[in-house]
């Protein structure tokens, strides 16, 4: 076949040999496309196919052919190829699923909201010594363990936050409530013996059970991303 | 055939082919059971009708001629010969009652199964072989594509985590690093506390600054946070009803006082 | 965790969106395919296609639009790929590295273990009547057309050897079942594994009737002599 290569385009050759049918011609062209490994040029399909053989015109078919489908028939300089039709690519990913451990900030700042909800960032920071990062309240909230809750009464009237009924389920709550008080961590062993001065228990207050109750729709969700 | 046999190789090969039809290539061959299984297609019969006792005959006329021809035969093909010399005494004699074991028709049976096993994987090969194979007859995506993988990061964390992290959070006062930083700011809270009790005192406009609680008039970073704070929590009063505020030019002093009613 | 999510939202993704049409998850399908060299399984289709897609109707459909054209939809054990008819084989530039030529020893070695897998290399041997060099196992190991199988539960526990989906792959098999001129060679008895006479029955049969799946069972007789 290679010895015919520069002899094809030749018309001499059509009298002298029968051409394949045109389906046939499509069928060589579409695997012949497939196949490579690089776009093929006219002039080497020709190469490839029998004497006589049109693969101008049988890609001209096999691109109608695949007009709409999931790969097309595509020009590359003046080369083809088949290609995935462009608005499939997204299947060319494959999402992988990495679970990871919350950052020290993260499940220190939630622990807070939910210990102490509502919460302003201030309290949070407040309570735990250092400065909140805007990416660590993003990071809980986009969770949905965290949401905006009303705003607080106080100067400012800064937003709060408050735990989601998803942060019960994922803790295996039921409430907020049934967080295990100061008194348990200690009795775990998780807490110093010797409070520290001036604090008393968490507030396990009626301002929860309100959070959690019937709770009105809040005026300020959290953007659901 | 030389008496010093320091070259018998050649001598055996010529032998061979003058002497022989059967060509003993033991080299060509795959043990006991290949050379079996060549001498059974002498019979021209179905391997079922083969005979295993003409075949037992050939087998021992084949390691006999090897021997003569000086071949070294491996252990295999003497231990084959060996047993089918046996295999023929059992299928000449008539059977002894009293003679454990299978009988000679049993061996022989086993013996034909086994080469028409083996001749039929020989088949099946080929015709493995024979088949359209990849790469050869029929052929993969040329222009393939790599699946990128995107990652997603789910993040977890378990009660005790949550637990724990309170823990530490509210045991850090004891040892917290950045408790000096936060001394230096007050927050409107504070601000507030502090002035919902003093203004119920300021019947008279009163510069915010004189609210500033002791200590924090000194630190610039101090001063600044109270003044900021106290501004904050002063105009939370006006909004609360509760006092009055005003300032009467850019970057004048700003007094507030007690509201009534 | 991560799964706790998912799982709570899955009702919530099956209510808002809905499957794509089968003729774009046909579609789809074709896409994926094209786009890889290897075979691809139904469950890894159905993990990079919308929720709720049907990939192995929408396969067989591929299928049926691709018989007869220059490239087939071809089954590869329990996964899919698209090959070039073999009929358009002498088009392709045969740039494929041809494997080492494979050893009469290995090519029925192979053979052996396709047509009675599981096997165990004491079989082989019984049924070649010749020992199996380190060698021939490693050379089909390494081609990845056999791998270990489960140990038999035999004396000694040994290994046993199966063919694997990449020999499928290269020999356009669609299943074990489908070796050419299985089903007369077990009707022979000749996949049988007879021990010799006087020697005990061994335990066998039912382990190759599940290799080879569902296959209808058949009468454990003799060959009629």
């Amino acid at each position: 076949m290679a010895e015919d290569q520069d002899r094809t385009e030749e018309p001499v050759n059509e009298s002298l040999f029968e051409a394949p049918p045109m389906g046939e011609q499509e069928r060589m062209v579409e695997a012949i496309l497939f196949a490579s490994a690089e776009p093929v040029s006219i002039r080497e399909m020709a190469g490839r196919m029998p004497h006589g053989s049109e693969p101008a015109e049988a890609v001209a078919n096999l691109r109608r052919r695949y007009e709409g489908r999931g790969v097309n028939v595509v020009r590359v300089g003046e080369a083809w190829a088949i290609r995935t039709a462009p608005d499939l690519g997204f299947l060319m990913k494959k999402e992988v699923v990495e679970t990871r451990k919350l950052s020290r900030a993260a499940i220190e700042t939630l622990a807070i909201v939910a210990y102490h909800q509502p919460v302003t960032r201030a309290e949070i920071e407040e309570i735990r010594g250092v400065s909140v990062s805007r990416g660590t309240i993003d990071q809980l909230l986009e969770l949905e363990w965290i949401r905006l809750g009303r705003r607080k009464m106080t100067p400012g009237r800064p937003v709060t936050f408050i735990v989601t009924p998803a942060f019960l389920d994922h803790f295996g709550l039921e409430t907020a409530r049934d967080l295990p008080g100061l008194k348990d961590l200690r009795a775990a062993g998780l807490l110093d013996n010797r409070p520290p001065p001036g604090e008393g228990e968490p507030e396990e207050d009626d301002r929860q059970e309100e959070m959690f109750g019937a709770a009105p729709p809040e005026p300020d969700e959290a953007p659901e991303e | 055939m030389t008496e010093t046999g320091t070259d018998p190789e050649v001598t055996s090969l010529s032998d061979r082919l003058a002497a022989e039809a059967l060509i003993v290539d033991v080299d060509g061959y795959e043990g006991p059971l290949d050379v079996l299984l060549a001498l059974s297609r002498t019979q021209k019969v179905d391997l079922r009708q083969i005979s295993i006792l003409a075949l037992a005959q050939q087998y021992l006329a084949f390691v006999e001629k090897a021997r003569e021809l000086r071949i070294e035969l491996a252990a295999d093909y003497l231990v084959m010969a060996a047993w089918l010399a046996f295999l023929k005494s059992r299928l000449l004699l008539p059977p002894d009652p009293s003679e454990e074991g299978p009988s000679g028709e049993e061996l022989a049976a086993h013996l034909a199964f086994q080469l028409e096993r083996l001749e039929a994987m020989r088949e099946a090969s080929a015709r493995l072989m024979a088949r359209d194979q990849k790469g050869r007859d029929f052929f993969v995506r040329g222009i393939s594509e790599d699946v990128t993988a995107v990652r997603r990061t789910t993040w977890t964390a378990t009660l005790l985590d949550l637990m724990q992290a309170y823990a530490r959070v509210r045991t850090k006062d004891e040892f917290r690093p950045y408790a000096l930083d936060r001394e230096k700011l007050m927050t409107m809270e504070q601000a507030l506390d502090r002035l919902r009790h003093l203004i119920g005192f300021a019947g008279e406009w009163t510069d915010i600054l004189s609210y500033l609680p002791e200590g924090w008039g000194g630190d610039p970073q101090m001063r600044r946070s109270a003044t900021a704070s106290t501004f904050a929590a002063s105009l939370e009063l006006v909004k609360e009803g509760r006092a009055s505020i005003r300032q009467s030019g850019t970057f004048a002093p700003i007094h507030i006082r007690r509201r009534d009613g």
